[in-house]
């Protein structure tokens, strides 16, 4: 069964190792602090200016001067520190951040990423995903294998105007993780119950794909 | 020598049609409300803003939409309220859409007086259109031009009456850097102290960047998405 | 995660003749003291040493050209030791000098990602031989690349075992920027702090830049100019 | 009678404003922070890294972690600010700082200065100098106006390497007071007792010079 959003970000949780420094999109990559392992240390880089993210406040703690990229009230932790914009795409631009997990609505077989803008709807801006998608060494795209009209978002070329060139290294998706390199998918797990089939189906891509793919585990 | 003066009012006093402004903030986070209340109540015109978001239908920048003050918005994401989209579709407003690494960093550039820098940020997309791209040790960036404004209009939590700055949380955000970047730099803080009472350690701005400085009132300091969990 | 080491022996590792290594400090004030000493005992040879001064006969950079172990320095000002003049003279030792406030900009842009930019400083002298020139808004500017190091050596007044970092008085001054633009940051303290005994709004460097951190021992902190006036 | 250091200090601080920023260098420039008017207030940025530069400490008070750009230990006042390097010649660069004050070895009609290389003497560097001569609004040369072999150090153009170009607005001497426009030095000021001929004949450049031109008045 493919799996929901809670599972990708379970999934990308995974990828996660001890001291790094994290900067999560909007969306389904939030999620992915739920999942952080308990014997690891984590950073979570929020780009608005803040490094050691922590968890909501509580009712009583609520500060509208803390909140992160998402523009929700959160918390810091101990060994939090907060900084300009201007620094903190330093951090990012300089390629200290470790990973970041962003959304896509396109991802091509060279690595090419769309998720800015749609012609003819109303375009609200890259904020910081040019900058995350540029300078990262470690990029995960966490997003719906299809689109909602069914069709695949792991394509060829995209069709969408870019958001960066050749940057995306993972994806993860409900039906599976895929590493692109070599100008194709190449699929590294699949979601539990999805067969390989269903992910040749779906994916419009270059996909080399191994009939024995293991199937990933989740806790 | 006296950079502290009486109000809002009296803070936006030199701003004209047709003048660039830089307005700190990201989303209603650090915004400098009193300047905007005063910028609205004075009804200037055709004013190009550079921020990184356009504030909200009836709060921030959302209120100089509403009175149809903004010519041009520079900002990294924008459209959080119905009114701009309007103004948008209708061609009434322009907006120019930079990547929020870049523009940080432009308005760094233009305060710190460097004209133009590389970045890798955007090249190979829309956003490198008519810039100039160029290799450096095998990557290619595209170049960016430095961005500075008429006025800059800041929101601080602390400052000395020397114009000397600390600020709160992520508050701080945009708000260093306009702080620079500005011809005239105007601010408004929470709590206005003696020089002194700020440690020469812990300022985030020093006060040679400030020429006005005033004593904020009635913060609403609204939350866009007020996200809790249970105690 | 454990970024803190034991000591400054330990916190060299994997330094080898032929780096490239930035130094904190502005004349011996803000020097990293016992990363130097231990760079001394380790003896590695032919290193490249990017810091605004070259230390004095007996300290700092000069215990370290004392044991040649310096091929090339890359500074603002130099020369306040007679070795180093009699090293230069000799064509022992090379030296790049740069403009101080090029040289904190190119170092900051090694550390923000930033691979070059223009500057007015130097326009039309020896500095800007060989550089690209070129003119914004009819002014001329140097073209100017970024630095980084192999390690960058850093010295803090208070530091968490995060490797957040606190500087105290004027011992800041090239320290930050070169603690963003090592691949390697080494950073010594005279105060090792448990993460959260820092407040997040006074903290100078986030940890983020920083790979090891050690609590310093028997700070020297030598006065070239130690001038005073009557109480 | 021409002007000693103290003189030349003396009459410079008669261009200092009440709010100036002002960054003073190395030698007679430092002395100007010496006749400050009383009533006004007058921030002294060293570039090291101090913005608020107070008076030499006491026996007491010396604290090696504060030193001005000469390396001297000094003290803050109310007021003052501490930053990195990169900060310090941000506020340089882009022009924040009101007025400079700087040697000189060489200064030329043109605006052209020399202090930083003498060639076939051992380089030091140039420090910050150039920094501050292609940035500040406001330059003020403080030097004498002769050197050493008794060759005027006001020039057609600059014989030694440059440290800037056409940057210098005006000098103080101990002869007198200069503004550099229209490729000339043109007198403003004698020194006390000295004569418009004696500076004709130590000016190298070109220099206008009107025989009624005032003396200068130290208080």
């Amino acid at each position: 069964m493919a799996l929901d959003k809670y599972g990708i970000a379970q999934r990308i949780a995974q990828e996660l190792q001890d001291g790094y420094y994290v900067n999560l999109g909007i969306g389904i990559p939030t999620l992915v602090a739920n999942y952080i392992p308990e014997n690891m240390q984590v950073f979570l880089q929020s780009e608005n200016g803040l490094l050691g993210m922590g968890p909501f406040p509580t009712e009583e703690n609520v500060d509208a001067d803390l909140i992160n990229a998402g523009k929700q009230t959160v918390t810091t932790l101990a060994g939090a520190s907060l900084f300009s914009s201007a620094e903190s795409f330093e951090m990012i631009r300089g390629g200290h951040i470790d990973l970041t997990v962003l959304g896509a609505m396109e991802v091509a077989q060279n690595g090419d990423i769309a998720n800015w803008k749609i012609p003819g709807k109303m375009v609200k801006g890259m904020g910081g995903a040019m900058d995350l998608v540029a300078s990262a060494k470690n990029i995960i795209v966490a997003m719906r294998h299809t689109n909602r009209k069914g069709e695949s978002k792991l394509l060829p070329s995209c069709s969408l105007p870019l958001t960066g060139l050749g940057c995306i290294k993972k994806v993860v998706t409900d039906l599976g993780v895929f590493e692109i390199k070599e100008n194709a998918f190449h699929l590294l797990e699949r979601a539990p119950g999805v067969s390989v089939q269903e992910i040749r189906e779906k994916t419009a891509g270059a996909l080399v794909a191994s009939d024995d793919c293991p199937e990933m585990k989740l806790a | 020598m006296n950079k502290v003066v009486a109000n809002a009012q009296e803070a936006i006093q030199g701003i004209e049609d047709n003048m660039t402004l830089m307005l700190g903030g990201f989303g209603l986070c650090g915004i400098p409300e009193n300047a905007i209340s005063a910028l609205v109540q004075a009804g200037m015109k055709n004013l190009t803003c550079i921020s990184n978001n356009a504030g909200v239908d009836d709060f921030g920048i959302g209120l100089m939409l509403q009175q149809r003050q903004v010519k041009k918005m520079i900002s990294s994401y924008v459209g959080e309220n119905a009114e701009f989209e309007r103004q948008l579709l209708s061609g009434e407003l322009e907006v120019d859409l930079v990547p929020q690494g870049t523009l940080a960093e432009r308005i760094r550039a233009g305060g710190a007086g460097i004209p133009a820098f590389y970045t890798p940020t955007g090249y190979g997309t829309e956003v490198a259109e008519g810039k100039e791209c160029r290799e450096f040790d095998g990557r290619m960036y595209v170049m960016e031009m430095a961005l500075s404004a008429d006025f800059a209009l800041v929101k601080a939590w602390k400052g000395d009456k020397h114009g000397n700055l600390v600020f709160k949380g992520t508050a701080r955000n945009f708000n260093p850097m306009m702080a620079k970047a500005g011809k005239i730099t105007v601010v408004e803080v929470e709590q206005l102290l003696e020089p002194g009472e700020l440690h020469p350690n812990e300022i985030h701005v020093p006060g040679v960047y400030v020429q006005r400085i005033f004593q904020g009132v009635d913060y609403e300091k609204r939350i866009e998405q007020r996200t809790v969990r249970q105690a």
